[in-house]
């Protein structure tokens, strides 16, 4: 019944605020777009190489492979900690939230490190295994491509516990009691009345990890040891190792499009407020 | 109406509480509460907020397990019996339906649990279907529903079925005042209809006494007294049950004489003849009558009635009825309700008599 | 009334999930612990250095001191956006929309590097300044403290807006409109009841920005031009380009130890559901 | 009590309401609504959920604009002057109390927004927290009062200021039944102290009859009645009018013949004599009398009365009174209510005849 009514006053209240956005987030962007048709030479020259150069079209597909497999073990995982965090009891909240929230806000870095401390040749794993005489040689954890899975994985994960825990925090108690009082045991329940109450937190969960998976590159970098080459990498790799900032740009605007194409999609299944917990 | 829903059905349950108590930390909710639910019976828990008597739902339906005391359900100890395996149906406040499964993916979904044949549940789900009143809204999702077609749903999918009891909790309490009569008259009509023995949680005394057989009523983890809605309304046992179903005007007494089927005090130097309800040993009491059982009139009316002298300060109008405020000589206030149509209006500031019939008023002990 | 029994059955479901939430988070950071302990050789070495070297200390110093710069910046700005997400028009909220969640999941890098196309020597702004005749010399804009905060501003807002649009939306809009009707203007609505009522999310938000801008490594690496040097890259630094992976391990260690610090003072003062949106 | 403050103060407003209508895109939520605001009068907006009455209210309070038509407010056109400069009082339906400022501080809003001087807004806070029983409770933020509390501090706030009109949204609708009605006569009384001009909404029938100097039903955006709560529940210019204003046996009639001050009709042979409350050019009508107005009886009652007879089919006690449910010879159902102590048990299956006084009896437009 309550009207919000915009009136001109408050456009004008909101115009600044309209072109800081613009500055600080399209401007930029442009900038970006403009280099990729300039350099070396004006032209459609680079996008030209990024659809025939077979190293960045292989290097696509690493991405996508990788991407899609580390959502899948981001979206389990975070459902079981989404889980305790939301309907454990007051201890296991706590310790949920803070295996969430501590390692969120840690750098990638440290996180990576602590990764490599496990995963390394001379890592906790491979020490362990060696000095209880299970192998020999130490295993090829880190470094390569399961690697770069487990540490995106591992990093990705808190993105994904917010729209779910969300999701789940918002199913009314009662409608659970009832499938009990119904006689409905606790897997079934689970199964039929839970999961599908939180479909729409797991598709946003989903997207955030794929979309963010895509531009990774930190991760990567450190535990793939320069192996398992992924987009945001090479993007890094074009403009700073070589001067090949054009085919960056280009790469860079290419992305840009796919993510804002998801975006796109996403809005026609989900709220936004699903996406961000 | 198939054969297994008629009334009277064996499948209806008789359940004893004995000595149930509930603590939550420190907090009472319940206190060494025994009551017997008879078989088929419309029993109603009624209290405000807090009594406890939502808390004993849950103890009924299995959800909360209590501190102390047993459930019996017909001779067997279900005390430790999960709720799944309890097999009542119930209606939470706020219906709580799956809001993923259409209408008839909500009745059919407790006898799927059950396991029956796609063809039972199908046949089941339309009988149910048909009896609520819900033919056209098969395929839509509750969202789709109003408020009501909702209740019915919640009210479907408890008794498809058919368990041997029905927990209800404030399932009205959403709903506007007409649909609100609308569904109480149809869950009236589904208790006779299918003979399940059913139990009723409201805050509202008017739906308590419209609906049951017999009524409970709470008040901080008690219960404080147990019976037809007749007997709880004109006899309350106590101060609390009196105020709580409805109002009422009470008048302190000097000294109470017992007297064979009848006790009389002083009043304002008046001697106030009423039904003697409770015995009091020789204690202080107030003399109680509802605001509907008093008459104003110009002159006190002598047959079988008690009259006092009042002055009137105000009056509501309700439409059927409209309730005149007064004061005694001594001070104490008085509400009279009267029908609208029966009486030529009343001055304010007039002197009047208060009468009313002496097997309306009944004694109450003094401040409880 | 409903009470959520915690029965030992549901204590056996969630065991397997505690073991695991236990692996991926406590234990390799007790591997980056046991490193910073025994590397180069065991004992308190690392942290003995970690107090007196000055080049250390002073890096701490820097990145306390940006850090709060961030986090001032960020909170002024996502309060703008945040206000225009949640009380704009339409259009203007899915404006606020796309400028908040592209961002956010495009890569650091990718960002970083629209910046640098924004701020550098060859970028938009000097290139604009020059061809305008208003400069000579292009401006030192990037490469050094102010692309610092500047990169890392940006970076960090989305992360601020989500908890400041999360405690503006649970705002009653009854309590503004009887605010109004009682004669008070906009401005001293927006002051005295607007703003307090988002306190919990405006101290959620500097909570997260601030931790977050502490464990910063990738964009100051890129705009700081590797003079900006702070903690997190420090650790970078320590360990894949000197090998001196003890004091890396022990400063992460510190780190962690701090911000642990951080979230249970804040713990005291606001819901977690405040600090996610 | 200020000076200020007295009943009949030149603060209270008259206000007009000229061809008032809104639309929300296609829906039209008010369609031309004219109504007249008396000054100092209580008047009710009455009507179910969509019906317009809120949408009003906001256009009264300035916050939201009407499409067409125009308000004038003591001889002045209002209808752009926007909400902050109307400076009415207006209680919310949920309070909308400040929570992040205490007592005090909310009901000084007000007064602080108007630049008064820290002493008069001192002691008028005094005043106002003694008057609405707040005291010891000042520095309470309101997350610690009880619900009533909260109701009686927005009321402080809404009316510390001393407007010329206090607006009030559904304010009892989260209060249960006691607290209801305590917080009804506060309100009452408090109309009564200021002499404010009070505009208040509910979808309450009772709440509305009980309270009001003036009633104005409103269904579907259209205002369908004005008038003194007697007047609109006792002849109701239409069918949703009467229904609304409570529960109304409808029996519809064959022929009418308009007779001086009375109507006549056919039902089911016997000739019903009504009071001719609109005028019926050869249409067909039904006889409409209230559940309270008609009673049973084993014989007909024939001075001044109308009687049909009637098979009993259940009863339903409501403690006070008992309403019984009944059909006519050629199946229309009917519901009387008597009160409980009034009559002796009457058997359900059992034939009577139902009567009623001729002047209780009114005619309505046939399906409308």
């Amino acid at each position: 019944m309550i009207g919000k009514t915009i009136t001109s006053r408050k456009i004008l209240l909101l115009a600044p605020l309209l072109l800081f956005l613009g500055l600080a987030y399209v401007v930029p962007f442009l900038g970006v777009v403009r280099w990729s048709f300039t350099m070396p030479e004006v032209g459609l020259g680079q996008y030209r190489a990024l659809m025939t150069d077979p190293l960045v079209q292989s290097v696509f597909i690493r991405t996508l492979r990788i991407c899609l497999i580390v959502t899948a073990a981001v979206l389990v995982t975070a459902y079981a900690i989404a889980y305790v965090w939301v309907r454990g009891s007051s201890v296991q909240r706590m310790l949920a939230e803070f295996c969430i929230l501590v390692p969120f806000w840690i750098s990638v870095l440290t996180r990576a490190f602590g990764w490599l401390a496990m995963l390394s040749n001379r890592g906790l794993i491979n020490t362990w295994l060696q000095s209880a005489g299970v192998i020999s040689e130490p295993l090829a954890l880190a470094r390569n491509e399961l690697g770069v899975i487990i540490g995106m994985t591992h990093f990705l994960i808190p993105f994904a516990v917010f729209p779910i825990a969300s999701a789940m925090r918002s199913i009314d108690e009662r409608v659970l009691l009832a499938a009990r009082g119904m006689g409905a045991s606790r897997t079934r329940i689970f199964w039929t009345v839970f999961v599908p109450l939180t479909y729409g937190g797991l598709i946003g969960a989903a997207l955030i990890v794929f979309v963010f998976a895509l531009g990774f590159f930190v991760t990567p970098a450190i535990l793939g040891g320069g192996r398992s080459v992924m987009v945001a990498e090479l993007v890094y790799l074009r403009i700073f190792q070589s001067p090949d900032w054009g085919l960056g740009a280009a790469i860079s605007v290419v992305l840009v499009l796919f993510i804002g194409a998801l975006l796109a999609l996403m809005r026609r299944f989900i709220k936004p407020a699903h996406l961000i917990g | 109406m198939p054969q297994s829903m008629q009334p009277g059905d064996a499948k209806a349950a008789e359940i004893k509480a004995v000595s149930i108590g509930k603590t939550f930390g420190a907090f009472h909710a319940l206190k060494n509460l025994s009551l017997d639910i008879g078989r088929g019976e419309f029993l109603t828990l009624l209290g405000p907020s807090g009594s406890g008597k939502t808390t004993f739902l849950m103890i009924l339906a299995g959800f909360t397990a209590p501190t102390t005391g047993r459930l019996v359900m017909d001779g067997k100890d279900i005390t430790d019996v999960p709720a799944e395996d309890r097999s009542y149906g119930m209606v939470f406040q706020g219906y709580a339906l799956f809001p993923h499964l259409t209408v008839e993916q909500n009745i059919a979904f407790p006898l799927k649990v059950r396991g029956r044949s796609s063809a039972d549940v199908k046949r089941k789900v339309g009988e149910m279907v048909e009896r609520v009143g819900l033919i056209g809204h098969e395929k839509k999702l509750p969202a789709k529903l109003s408020g009501g077609q909702q209740q019915r749903v919640a009210l479907a999918r408890a008794l498809v079925f058919e368990p041997s009891v029905l927990l209800l909790d404030e399932p009205f309490s959403a709903l506007d005042k007409n649909l609100r009569e609308m569904m109480q008259q149809e869950v009236k009509r589904l208790h006779q209809e299918t003979g399940t023995t059913f139990v009723f949680v409201t805050h509202d005394q008017s739906e308590a006494l419209a609906l049951s057989s017999r009524v409970a009523i709470f008040n901080h983890g008690e219960l404080l007294q147990v019976g037809k809605p007749q007997d709880v309304y004109e006899r309350p046992s106590n101060r609390f049950v009196a105020e709580f179903l409805g109002e009422i005007n009470l008048l302190p007494l000097d000294t109470v004489e017992l007297n064979g089927e009848t006790a009389a005090g002083k009043f304002e130097d008046r001697t106030i003849v009423l039904n003697k309800s409770i015995t009091l040993a020789g204690k202080k009491a107030v003399a109680a009558v509802r605001p509907e059982h008093m008459f104003i009139s110009a002159s006190p009316q002598t047959s079988d009635c008690n009259a006092i002298t009042c002055r009137v300060e105000g009056a509501t109008y309700f439409g059927a009825s409209t309730k005149y405020h007064l004061r005694t000589r001594s001070g104490t206030s008085l509400a009279v309700s009267m029908p609208t149509a029966s009486t030529s209006p009343i001055a304010p500031q007039s002197d009047v008599w208060v009468s009313w019939p002496v097997h309306q008023g009944f004694l109450l002990p003094d401040g409880g």
